[in-house]
């Protein structure tokens, strides 16, 4: 076990991944407990972002320099992340304001659309 | 010894992001939420930099600041009649667990594993990132910009009020 | 007085007669004068007709006569380039009741609102008739001779003439307004319309 | 009254005073005069001195060369790591002191142009209009923005009923961050950037689309209806014009092989050329997108004030309201760095910046596109909301596209092809006109295939006068 | 988007930068489109026409220069012409001569107005509106010369005019006159042929013939329809049957038209004040009435050209000094008539320009 001003003042790894995961956290709990469709989504992206840090994290602190991964394949993974998060946002919000339309509600808890 | 600026930076940011999310939890309005997960994108893409990541600081700028989050606002401004307040469902305890238990699941990973291998510098990543995405990942890159193009057309195909439909004609 | 290009009354009435006999009930060398209820139908034949091709209704007024109210239509032809003076008159003052041009001359929308506002003619048949210049609520129609003269003593300036003989009975000027009690309102605002200008619109 | 006098109104009467700047300077007394005739001659010969220092090279990576800030604050990271401090105090030093310096630095041209920026458009706006402009208040009007100030800061803030106040409060700050920011990877001189950038190119895009969500927000939170369309139309108009500015920066990208800023400025300084003649479609575009994105006229729709009042920030009064007409500024400014930066030639001008500090160089470009900005405001109408979409959309976004793969194509040859630059480059920039002209030409024609685009009628003279069947006869 | 939202209201006005004056509209809007819009008028309203019933036909000049206060001297010959009819006074012919060039000189006024905030409220930041204003300002001197007074004019009077101009006004006038063809050319260049003025402008709050002449549209806005009404020709009063000018007409009616047709007004209006200028004869300048004219019991409807239309007067006389009834007819408020029709389904930009084509005067309107 390092000393204690090392673990504050030398920033490495576990203090990113500590980050991430909080923030993983945070989305996951945003978009268990929210009611509105477009909160959720909020959950979502800051879970997608937790994950992002974890990934550039792990590309700026190598574990294995020996291997046939480049220095930046988690920057090339984010990009990836970047654009199915875009995606997901667009469809996703685009469904909402559909369900708004039929329902005029976004509220998850009365959408049932497929019940019975 | 790192350089006091990503010292300062990184517990900077780090409070940024964690006190900004959990304000998108704790916030009544949506779009006070809203705006709370904006300054949390913001700072993580500070906290991007201070892992020499600027290529994609800037995009998670570009993309999240910038896109995701206006067309969230267009989301809730186009249901103008939905409610705007940010409440919890019956989900939230057992989701605040599942929070709780991911926090220190992934904290006692990170604390209890030893890290090997020092911080590598990359001058600039903006080229190898570009070099790979042509070279190496190319075809993943060839499916994102379809996948792009599909969610595109999806989601125009989704919130087209057709003409034709009765249900919905007030089509313009 | 007739003016240059201002066809007589007489000749206008002949011709007019001839197509819709009875319909005019005075007539002198300046003007012709039809029945109330009949207003629609003669500005409709003096629009239609080649003779007068009375195209433009050039200006709606009224004038009160203390007995009855005396609506007039200054109508003119641009490619004839005459006009015609067409009056007609209420049955009373109040109510006092004229047919709205406003089926035959789109002119005439303001123009009626106008003298409903002012002079209290009401326009049968005008399709958004409200008080143009003063806010709704306001007591009487201020053109009319009698305007000082209201219904428990109110006046917009003064409380009253002091020669004015407090007891005689005087003539309701808006009877609604007498029944609901309301006296005058300053704001401008009436119970409709302040729904509208409430919050939940915004105040843009 | 003689016949040719008139009734004196205060403007002729200023006009029939006025007197020019030299009458007035002559006037001074004789001590003043000769004092300042030798201080003009001491100022030349040392400029002849600093001249022959230049020349000579003596002059270079010196502490007190102010052609170049950036050489003092090398003189000065390396004066604290060589004193002996402990490095952990000599590391935060040369991190903190730079910093601070070039964060006051920004923020006090940025400041400075605040005080003289109002001043400047309002004088030049007047000339433009046939007017004196702000003249009362200082010499030349010149304290009048802080007049303006002063008076901004002593108003009531009134906070609308209704108002969502956390959302109402926080957008006057949060526009003025971007705003700041975006100074920091403007490179000044060769070596005086705040922050030199590898991204430079994709930091100026990011920070340029950070507004948009403050304007929502003052918009939003106002609740006033004004407010709302104001922030709508300045969405709508920043999401889509962010496009053209992206691709048209990307030309740029693509000819110079750098998405760094000083980079850009030295490629254009060694080829000699700047972008603005090899792709001045892509120029042109940056200059219509930037003054959408900015709102100035002709694009100033999300606050036309003869329609929306002041747009989005119509409800906020005193400093509040100052505080958006400052980032209004700045940007405007900023645009023009941004302009002068990537396609005029940054802070070289063929030279000259061996002799003139670049800095200087690079204010005088930004305040000549600052004043096409006001020349601009001073002579054309607004669009219309759908007019400006459409335009870019329809007509930007396309033909900016198309004229980066171009682009991209001629620079992939560039780099293979060995021949003398003027040959390519000129190649490269006839190429260019050729095909922006043509390819508007070709698309308007393709765009406004039913529209007529003819001359509008003069109007018709007559006097047969008539009603309906005169005026059948009178269009045939 | 193909969403449509809620609609919601909109009110311009009473205080807003392109209504001229405390003119409200209040407009119901479905994102950038109006649905629909009621105008609220009143809040200048002054309650002339009962306060002229207690004033002598005199007395009431100024009132008309409140009433339409950019063009003070049209509304003043408006109600001297009315009254002389009714009551058959003789005009000196140097008094009609007066008329004729104060009438045209306040119409290249009350136009270069018209025209300057129109562009303003398209958007162009009060730059033409200065440079029309540069041609007001000397007309307005002129005004100014003669009878002290530069907007409320109160310069006719019934028999004629109140005072002879002073000898400098005749070289001031000449100055003016010469100069003021090409001020116009120069405006001409300058917005004419301006894309953006003319994407704005064509084709935008068209009015249909029909439509002008049915809702009793006159002025400009009557002429801009394709309808070649000018009452200086078709009724002519004063000396304008001696004058030699054209009438302009528009072809689309749209706003550009209603723009054009003020903007080659300014040519005609110099060419009559050309004429007027070598026709003038010497003489008096007022003939004598009494200080309480009574005209004989009877009623007149008389009207004049001003530079927003027909502007009438309607005069009721029970053989005393004071009018009986007393009704202005305003052009501007009837010019209104089509409003909701042009508004609807019209972007909020395109109705502010519409408005301004209309060239209303909100003193008129509420009088």
């Amino acid at each position: 076990m390092t000393g204690i001003s090392e673990l504050i003042f030398e920033i490495g790894l576990v203090h990113y991944l500590i980050v991430s995961g909080s923030v993983f956290g945070l989305g996951t709990a945003i978009a268990l407990g929210k009611r509105s469709a477009i909160a959720v989504l909020m959950g979502i992206e800051l879970m997608l972002n937790g994950s992002i840090l974890a990934l550039l994290a792990f590309s700026r602190f190598p574990q294995n320099t020996s291997s046939e991964a480049g220095l930046v394949d988690g920057h090339v993974f984010v990009v990836f992340i970047l654009s199915v998060a875009a995606a997901e946002a667009a469809v996703a919000l685009a469904l909402s304001v559909l369900v708004y339309r039929k329902r005029e509600t976004v509220d998850l808890d009365r959408i049932n659309l497929m019940r019975w | 010894m790192d350089s006091p600026g990503i010292v300062i930076g990184f517990y900077m940011m780090a409070g940024l992001v964690l006190g900004s999310g959990t304000l998108v939890f704790l916030a009544r309005n949506l779009l006070h939420a809203l705006a709370f997960l904006v300054i949390s994108f913001l700072g993580m893409a500070g906290l991007f930099l201070t892992l020499s990541a600027d290529f994609i600081a800037m995009a998670q700028i570009l993309i999240y600041a910038g896109s995701i989050s206006v067309l969230m606002v267009f989301a809730v401004m186009l249901t103008p009649l939905a409610s705007r307040d940010n409440g919890n469902t019956i989900y939230v305890l057992p989701g605040l667990l599942a929070a709780g238990g991911i926090a220190t699941f992934v904290g006692f990973l990170a604390l209890d594993t030893s890290w090997s291998g020092p911080a590598t510098d990359f001058t600039t990543t903006i080229d190898l990132i570009g070099n790979l995405l042509l070279g190496k990942y190319v075809l993943a890159f060839e499916i994102a910009s379809v996948l792009l193009l599909f969610a595109l057309i999806g989601a125009i195909m989704l919130v087209q009020i057709s003409p034709s439909d009765p249900e919905e004609g007030e089509g313009r | 007085m007739r003016t240059a290009t201002q066809l007589s009354g007489i000749f206008v009435s002949q011709v007019l007669g001839k197509s819709l006999p009875d319909i005019v009930t005075a007539v002198t060398d300046e003007w012709i004068e039809v029945a109330p209820d009949r207003v629609i139908e003669a500005l409709r034949w003096l629009l239609d007709s080649d003779e007068f091709d009375a195209a433009q209704l050039s200006n709606l007024t009224a004038v009160d006569r203390h007995t009855h109210i005396e609506v007039i239509y200054h109508l003119q032809s641009l490619d004839l380039n005459h006009q015609l003076v067409v009056k007609t008159r209420t049955h009373g003052m109040d109510p006092a009741v004229v047919q709205s041009a406003y089926p035959v001359y789109k002119g005439a929308l303001l123009q009626e609102r106008e003298v409903y506002d002012l002079m209290g003619v009401r326009f049968e048949g005008h399709p958004d008739l409200r008080r143009l210049f003063l806010w709704d609520g306001f007591p009487g129609h201020p053109l009319r001779k009698d305007f000082l003269a209201m219904p428990g003593r109110i006046t917009p300036g003064l409380e009253g003439f002091p020669f004015e003989d407090k007891d005689k009975p005087i003539r309701p000027i808006n009877q609604e307004n007498v029944e609901a009690g309301v006296a005058y309102v300053v704001t401008g605002e009436t119970d409709e319309n302040r729904a509208e200008t409430d919050l939940s619109e915004g105040r843009g | 009254m003689s016949s040719d006098t008139r009734p004196a109104t205060p403007m002729s009467r200023q006009i029939a005073e006025h007197r020019s700047l030299l009458d007035r300077a002559l006037g001074l007394p004789k001590l003043v005069l000769v004092a300042l005739s030798v201080a003009l001659i001491g100022f030349v010969i040392s400029q002849i001195l600093i001249g022959y220092m230049v020349v000579s090279g003596q002059l270079d990576g010196k502490w007190y060369d102010i052609r170049d800030f950036g050489n003092a604050m090398v003189s000065l990271s390396d004066a604290i790591n060589s004193s002996g401090m402990d490095s952990r105090i000599a590391s935060t030093l040369t991190y903190l002191i730079p910093t601070l310096l070039g964060a006051t630095g920004i923020v006090s041209v940025v400041g400075g142009w605040l005080l003289i920026g109002p001043w400047a458009e309002r004088r030049l706006l007047a000339k433009f209009q046939i007017r004196q402009g702000p003249n009362r208040t200082g010499p030349f009007g010149l304290l009048q923005s802080l007049a303006d100030a002063l008076k901004l800061m002593q108003k009531e803030i009134i906070i609308p009923r209704g108002a969502d106040r956390f959302l109402y409060f926080a957008p006057p700050i949060a526009v003025f961050i971007p705003a700041i920011l975006g100074w920091a990877p403007i490179p000044w001189s060769p070596k005086m950037s705040y922050a030199d950038l590898d991204v430079g190119v994709l930091f100026v895009i990011a920070i340029s689309s950070l507004g948009v969500l403050a304007v929502f927000m003052a918009g939003w939170a106002s609740n006033n209806h004004y407010s709302l369309l104001g922030a709508m139309r300045t969405i709508a108009m920043m999401i889509s014009y962010e496009i053209p500015i992206s691709v048209s920066l990307l030309a740029v990208v693509l000819l110079t092989g750098s998405t760094k800023l000083s980079e850009i400025v030295m490629w254009q300084s060694e080829q000699g050329v700047w972008l603005i003649m090899l792709i001045p479609f892509a120029a042109l575009a940056f200059l219509f997108a930037s003054t959408a994105e900015i709102n100035r006229t002709p694009n100033d729709i999300g606050e036309a004030e003869s329609e929306i009042v002041a747009g989005f920030y119509t409800e906020y009064s005193g400093m509040k309201a100052g505080l958006f007409m400052a980032v209004e500024l700045g940007n405007a400014i900023l645009v023009g760095a941004l302009m002068s930066t990537f396609f005029l030639g940054g802070y070289t001008f063929f030279g000259l910046e061996t002799w003139i500090p670049g800095y200087l160089i690079l204010a005088t470009k930004i305040g000549l596109v600052y004043f096409l900005f006001v020349w601009i405001r001073a002579t054309l109408p607004r669009f219309r909301l759908d007019q400006l979409m459409g335009f870019a959309w329809k007509f930007l976004i396309p033909v900016s596209i198309a004229l980066m793969f171009l682009t991209a194509i001629e620079s992939s040859i560039l780099v293979r092809w060995d021949a003398p630059s003027f040959l390519s480059l000129g190649l490269i920039a006839l190429v260019n006109v050729a095909a922006a002209v043509g390819l508007t030409f070709v698309w308007m024609r393709v765009l406004f295939r039913d529209t007529d685009l003819s001359a509008p009628p003069a109007p018709i003279l007559t006097r047969k006068m008539g009603g309906l069947q005169a005026a059948k006869v009178l269009r045939g | 988007m193909t969403t449509s939202t809620e609609p919601y209201v909109l009110n311009i006005g009473p205080q807003h930068p392109s209504t001229h004056g405390v003119f409200r509209l209040r407009v119901v809007m479905d994102g950038e489109k109006i649905k629909d819009l009621d105008m609220i008028v009143g809040y200048l309203h002054r309650s002339m026409e009962k306060l002229a019933e207690e004033r002598t036909f005199t007395q009431n000049i100024p009132f008309t220069d409140r009433a339409d206060y950019l063009a003070a001297m049209t509304g003043n010959l408006g109600l001297a012409i009315a009254v002389e009819r009714l009551a058959g006074v003789e005009v000196p012919e140097r008094a009609e001569y007066l008329r004729v060039i104060f009438s045209e000189l306040q119409r290249i006024a009350s136009h270069a107005m018209a025209n300057g905030t129109l562009i303003s409220d398209a958007g162009a930041w009060q730059t033409p509106l200065l440079y029309m204003f540069r041609e007001r300002e000397k007309i307005l001197d002129l005004f100014e010369m003669t009878c002290g007074a530069r907007l409320t004019t109160n310069y006719m009077r019934i028999g004629g005019v109140a005072f002879d101009p002073p000898v400098e006004f005749w070289p001031a006038l000449q100055e003016l006159v010469d100069e003021l063809p090409d001020r116009i050319d120069e405006y001409h260049e300058l917005l004419v042929s301006n894309e953006v003025f003319l994407a704005r402008t064509r084709g935008v709050g068209v009015i249909s013939p029909e439509d002008a002449v049915n809702a009793s549209l006159t002025g400009p806005v009557l002429r801009g329809s394709g309808i070649p009404w000018d009452l200086r020709k078709a009724d002519p009063y004063s000396v304008y049957d001696r004058m030699d000018f054209d009438v302009v007409v528009g072809k689309s009616g749209d706003v550009y038209d209603r723009f054009m047709v003020r903007m080659s007004e300014l040519y005609q209006s110099v060419k009559i004040i050309k004429q007027a200028i070598s026709q003038i004869p010497s003489g008096a300048h007022k003939t004598d009435i009494p200080l309480a004219l009574r005209p004989d019991e009877g009623e007149i409807y008389s009207r004049i050209e001003s530079p927003r239309g027909e502007i009438g007067f309607f005069l009721v006389s029970d053989g005393g000094p004071f009018p009986y009834r007393f009704h202005l007819r305003a052009p501007s408020l009837i010019n209104l008539s089509l409003l909701n029709e042009l508004g609807r389904d019209a972007a909020l930009s395109d109705a502010i320009v519409t408005l301004g084509s209309l060239d209303i005067v909100v003193g008129e309107i509420d009088r």
